[in-house]
C-alpha cells in the first residue's frame, strides 16, 4: 500500500473512533489504579485531531504526524499529552517530509516516538507505562524491517508485540506515574497508557493492511 | 452520579463563566485557552505568580487569583493537568517584566506540561522559573514512585510567595521563597468517602461502610492504605504523627496548621479534627501561631481532610499576615 | 454513617473548642451554656445582634459572630434549636445598654425557645426585640403549615443589619430595617443527597439515584416534592422561578444573589450553577449588583444547594459593603 | 398508693429509663416526617433530670414537676423543650404546694398542662401533634377523677386514651410543626410527640399501680 498523508491522515481517523469506542474501558483502567482520566483525555485530543484534519490534511505524513503532536500537546493534558505529543513529534521528525513512508521509515519513526517518550517521562521497561508497550513494538517493527518488511508487515508486528507488552502490565508495581503512589496494590491492573499504546499500534496496523 | 450539571464535557467552561461573573471585580477569565487571570494584570515591575492543575480542587487555583496571591490560574479538564498553551497563554498575559514563577504540583502530567510551557515561554524570552512542590508524607519509596504529590501545601506556598512579589521582591527571591516554604511544609490526607469524576460517571473507588483511605491524593486516587474508620482521636493523630516525624516538626517550633476539608466533609467535622490537632500540637511542645481551617484544596466532593504543617519564621509569619484580595482568602484589604 | 467525629453526644461542644482555638482572635466560646460571643463584647452603646439555631449549618450562625456582624451566637445541638438559657447568656454577655435583637429563623422549636429567653431578658430589664425571618418559599398553604422557614435570607440580613448595628443604628432603627430585608428576601432549596444527624447515625430520608427533593428546608427534613434529577439548566430555573415570582422580582429591580452549597455540593458545581442564575436573571431584566457564592448555610454533608434573592435599595447596598470581620465573612478590614 | 415528691421523682426516673429505651424509635419517627432529632432530645432532657434527681429530690410533687419543667426547658432545645417545659411548669403551678396527690389532682394538673402546651404551641386537635395525645387522655382522666378515682385510675385512663390519640395521628395530616413542611407526604407516620406523650403518661400509670 502508499503510504501518503492521505493514508496517515485515515489512520488517524480511524484511532480516533477506536479511542472513543474505547473511552469507557480505559477510564475504567485508569479508575482502578490512577485517576479516571484516561479514557477521556485521549478521545477529546483525537476528537480535535480529526476536527483539524477536516478538510486540512497537510501535505506530508510527516506533516500529519506533526498536527497530531501539536493537537495532542494542546488539548490532552495529563501525563499522556505531552508523551503521546512528543511521541508523535519525534516520529515526524524522524519522518522528515517524504512524501510516501516505507516498512523502515515506520520502523524509524516508532524508534524516534518511544526515544521521545523516554526522554519526557524517564519510564524504564517494567515501570507499568506505555514504554512497556511501545518497547517491544519497537523491536518487532525493526526486526520486520530489517529483513525488508513493508509497512503493514511492520505495524502488525508492532501491534502484536504492543499487546503482549500491554498485557505485561498486569502483574506489574508501578513505578512511575499516578499508579505508583499505590504501591503494591497497582499489581493486578492492567496499565491504561501501556492498553491505549497498543490500540494505537493496532488501528494504524489495521488501515495499513 | 449526581451533580449539578450539564454537559461533563464542558462542567469546566460552564464552572468559569459562574466564577467570571461572582468576582468581576477580581478576575479576568479568558476561555480559548482557559485561563483565571487577575484583573490588574500584568502588573508592571512585579513576578508574576502563576499556578494551575487539574480542576476539581476549588477554590484551588483560580479561587487563589488576586491581589497578594496568584497573578493567573490554569484551569485543566477534572483531574487532568493543564496543557501547555494554557500555561504559556497566562505567562504572556501577567508578565510584567520582572519574569514569571510556576508553581507546579508535583504529578507527572502537571510537570511534564509545565515543562513544555516554561520552554515555549522562554523562547519568547520571559525569565520563567518552576518550583515544584511535593508535601504529601503518605507518598513512600519516593526512588520507585513519581515521587511525592504536591497537596495542602500549595496553597499556604502560593500566600505566601504571593504576598513577597506584591511587595516587589525579585524573581530570584520569590524563587528561593518558594523553595524555602516547600523545605518546610508537610501534608497528609485521608478520605471517607470516594469522589466521581463527571466524565467518569462512577465513584473513583469503592470504600466499605466502616472503611477509609489513609493517604489519599486530591485526584480522586485510591491512597496507600486502607483501615478501618476510627473516632476523630483515632483520625487526626494517624494524619498528624506522619506528618511531624517527617520533616521532623519537634519542641519549640512555631507552626501553621490548615486544617483542609477534601469537599463533602463539612465544617463542624473540621473544627473538630482542628481543635484534636491544636491539643496534639501543644503536647508536642510546637506552637501553632497560624491557622486555616476550611475547603481550601479539595477533591469534588469527597468526605475527608486532611492537615497541613508548615514551619514558619518571622518573614513567613509577616507574609501570611500581609494583604490578600482573592475570591478564597481575603484580608488586609 | 461515617465522620470524622467522637461521641455522637459533644459533636457541638468538640466542634466548638476546635472552633475557639481557630479564630481566639475573634470570638470568646462558652460551655455552659453554649455561647459564642464577640470576642470584644459588650460593645457599649450598640445594639447587641443575636441568632442562633441548631448546630449542622455551618458557618451559620457561630461563623458570623465578629465586628459588623452578630454579637453572638446560640448553638444548638445538632438540627435542634438552642435552650433559652444559652440565648438569655448570649443576652447578658453582649448587651451594650442600647438593647438587644434577636434573629430568630422561623422554625416552631426556634420560635418557642427564643420567646422564652426574650421573656428572661425583658425581665432582667433589657431592650428584646425579635425578628422572626420566613424566606423559603418552598413552604405554601402557610396557614396550614408552622409557616415558611428562614434559610439562606438569614445570611444576608445578618450581615446587614450587622453593618447597621455597628454604625451605631438604635434598636428601633435595627428592628425597623431586619423586617424590612425580611419582606424583600426570598429563597429555595433543593438536595440531591440526604445527610446523617450524627446522633441518629442514619440519613435523615433516602433518594433514588435519579431522584432529588426539591423545596428542601436545611434540617435534612424531606422536601416538599421528590422530582427527577435534571441538568442544570432545569435544576437553577426550578429554584429561580418560585423565588422571583413570589416577592415578585421584576424588570429594573437590583438584587443580590446568594448561591449557596448545602455543604457537599462542591464549588465547581456552585459557580456552574450561579453562572446560570446570573444568565436567567439577565434575560428577566433583573440586575445582579452583589453576590455571594459559598457553602455559608448548610446541612451537614448534605449536597444540594439553594438560591436567595434579596431585593436592594442604596442603603442595603452600602450595608453589604461595609466592613465585617468574622470567620467566615471578611472584607474591608 | 400515696403520690408523694419520692413517688413523683420516681416516675420520672422511670419516664427517663422508658425514654432512653425508646430513644431510637422516637428518633425513626421524627426521621420520617421531622428532623430525626426527638429521641436524642428527650433522652438528653430526662436524663439531665434524673442527675438533679439524684439526692436531691424537691420536697414536694410540685418541686418536682417544676425541676422537670425547668430542666427540660434548659436541655431539651427544639420544639418538644419548650412544650414539654410549659406541660410541666403550668402542671406543677396547678399542683401547688400539696404534699401528697390525688386523683382530683392529677387530672386537674393534666388539664393544666395541656393547657399550657396550647397556649405555647397553638396546635389544634387534628394538626398531628402531642396535642392528639394529650387532649383524649385529660378528658379520660377527667372522668375517671370525676367519679371519685384515684391516681392510678385516672393515670390508667389518660395512658390509654394518650396511646389512642397517638394512633389517631397516622392517618393525619400535619399542620403544625416541621411535619407540616411535607404537606400530604406526612400522612401514614405516627407523630413522633405524640408517641412521646403517650409514653409519659403510660410510664406514669405504671407507676402509680
Ligand atoms: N513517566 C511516564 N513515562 C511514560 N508513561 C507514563 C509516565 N507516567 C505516566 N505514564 C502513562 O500515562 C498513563 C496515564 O495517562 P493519563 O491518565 O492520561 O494521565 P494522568 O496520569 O495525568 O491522569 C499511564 O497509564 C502511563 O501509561
Ligand atoms: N405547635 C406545636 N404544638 C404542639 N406540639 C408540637 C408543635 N410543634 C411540634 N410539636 C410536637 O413536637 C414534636 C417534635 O419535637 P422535636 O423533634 O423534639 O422538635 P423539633 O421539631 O424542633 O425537631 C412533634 O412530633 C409534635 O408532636
Ligand atoms: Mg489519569
Ligand atoms: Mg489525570
Ligand atoms: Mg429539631
Ligand atoms: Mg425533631
Amino acid at each position: 500500500m502508499d503510504c501518503t498523508a492521505e493514508s496517515v491522515a485515515d489512520a488517524m481517523r480511524a484511532v480516533a473512533a477506536v479511542v472513543v469506542e474505547h473511552r469507557d474501558e480505559l477510564i475504567r483502567l485508569d479508575r482502578e489504579i490512577g485517576d479516571g482520566d484516561h479514557g477521556e483525555n485521549m478521545a477529546r485530543g483525537f476528537t480535535a485531531l480529526v476536527s483539524k484534519l477536516d478538510g486540512n490534511v497537510p501535505s506530508s505524513p510527516g506533516g500529519v504526524l506533526r498536527l497530531a503532536a501539536t493537537t495532542l500537546i494542546s488539548t490532552v493534558g495529563g501525563a499522556a499529552g505531552p508523551l503521546y505529543g512528543t511521541a508523535f513529534l519525534r516520529a515526524a521528525t524522524s519522518v522528515g517530509d517524504v512524501a510516501s513512508m516505507d516498512g523502515a521509515v515506520v520502523a524509524a519513526a516508532l524508534r524516534a516516538a518511544l526515544e521521545g517518550v523516554v526522554a519526557r517521562g524517564k519510564a524504564e521497561l517494567g515501570d507499568k507505562t506505555m514504554v512497556d508497550a511501545l518497547t517491544p513494538a519497537v523491536a518487532a517493527a525493526e526486526s520486520v524491517a530489517a529483513t525488508g518488511g513493508g509497512v503493514a508487515e511492520v505495524l502488525e508486528a508492532a501491534a502484536e508485540a504492543a499487546e503482549l507488552g500491554a498485557d505485561s502490565t498486569v502483574p506489574l508495581v508501578a513505578r512511575k506515574g499516578r499508579a505508583s503512589y499505590l504501591g503494591e496494590r497497582s499489581a493486578g491492573h492492567l496499565d491504561p497508557g501501556a492498553r491505549s499504546t497498543s490500540l494505537l499500534l493496532r488501528t494504524f496496523a489495521g488501515r495499513a493492511r | 452520579m449526581k451533580k449539578i450539571i450539564n454537559d461533563p464535557a464542558t462542567v469546566v467552561v460552564d464552572a468559569l463563566r459562574g466564577m467570571a461573573l461572582a468576582h468581576a471585580d477580581l478576575l479576568d477569565v479568558q476561555y480559548e485557552p482557559a485561563v483565571v487571570v487577575r484583573a490588574d494584570a500584568p502588573v508592571p515591575r512585579k513576578v508574576a505568580l502563576i499556578s494551575g492543575g487539574g480542576s476539581g480542587h476549588e477554590p484551588l487555583h483560580g479561587g487563589f487569583v488576586g491581589r497578594g496571591m496568584l497573578d493567573a490560574a490554569c484551569p485543566g479538564a477534572v483531574f487532568t493537568s493543564p496543557t501547555p498553551d494554557q500555561v504559556a497563554a497566562a505567562v504572556t498575559r501577567t508578565d510584567g517584566g520582572a519574569g514569571a514563577l510556576l508553581i507546579v504540583k508535583n504529578y507527572t502530567g502537571d510537570v511534564l506540561n509545565f515543562e513544555t510551557a516554561a520552554e515555549l515561554a522562554a523562547a519568547d524570552g520571559v525569565d520563567v522559573r518552576t518550583v515544584v512542590i511535593d508535601d504529601d508524607v503518605a507518598v513512600k519509596d519516593s526512588l520507585y514512585t513519581a515521587g511525592r504529590r504536591g497537596v495542602g501545601g500549595t496553597v499556604l506556598l502560593e500566600k505566601i510567595v504571593g504576598a513577597a512579589a506584591e511587595r516587589g521582591v525579585d524573581l530570584d527571591g520569590c524563587e528561593a521563597l518558594a523553595r524555602r516554604v516547600i523545605s518546610q511544609v508537610r501534608s497528609m490526607g485521608l478520605a471517607l468517602t470516594a469522589c466521581t469524576v463527571p466524565h467518569a460517571g462512577e465513584p473513583s473507588f469503592t470504600l466499605a461502610d466502616d472503611e477509609m483511605e489513609l493517604g489519599i491524593g486530591i485526584h480522586g486516587e485510591p491512597g496507600r492504605q486502607r483501615v478501618p474508620v476510627g473516632s476523630a482521636e483515632v483520625l487526626v493523630p494517624a494524619l498528624l504523627d506522619p506528618i511531624v516525624e517527617d520533616l521532623p516538626f519537634g519542641e519549640g517550633d512555631r507552626v501553621l496548621l490548615f486544617t483542609n476539608s477534601m469537599g463533602g466533609t463539612p465544617l463542624i467535622e473540621l473544627y473538630l479534627a482542628h481543635g484534636i490537632a491544636e491539643r496534639l500540637l501543644a503536647e508536642r511542645g510546637i506552637t501553632v501561631e497560624r491557622r486555616l481551617v476550611g475547603p481550601y484544596i479539595t477533591s469534588l466532593e469527597m468526605q475527608g481532610m486532611s492537615l497541613t504543617l508548615l514551619k514558619l519564621d518571622d518573614e513567613m509569619v509577616e507574609l501570611w499576615d500581609a494583604p490578600v484580595h482573592t475570591p478564597a482568602l481575603r484580608w488586609g484589604v
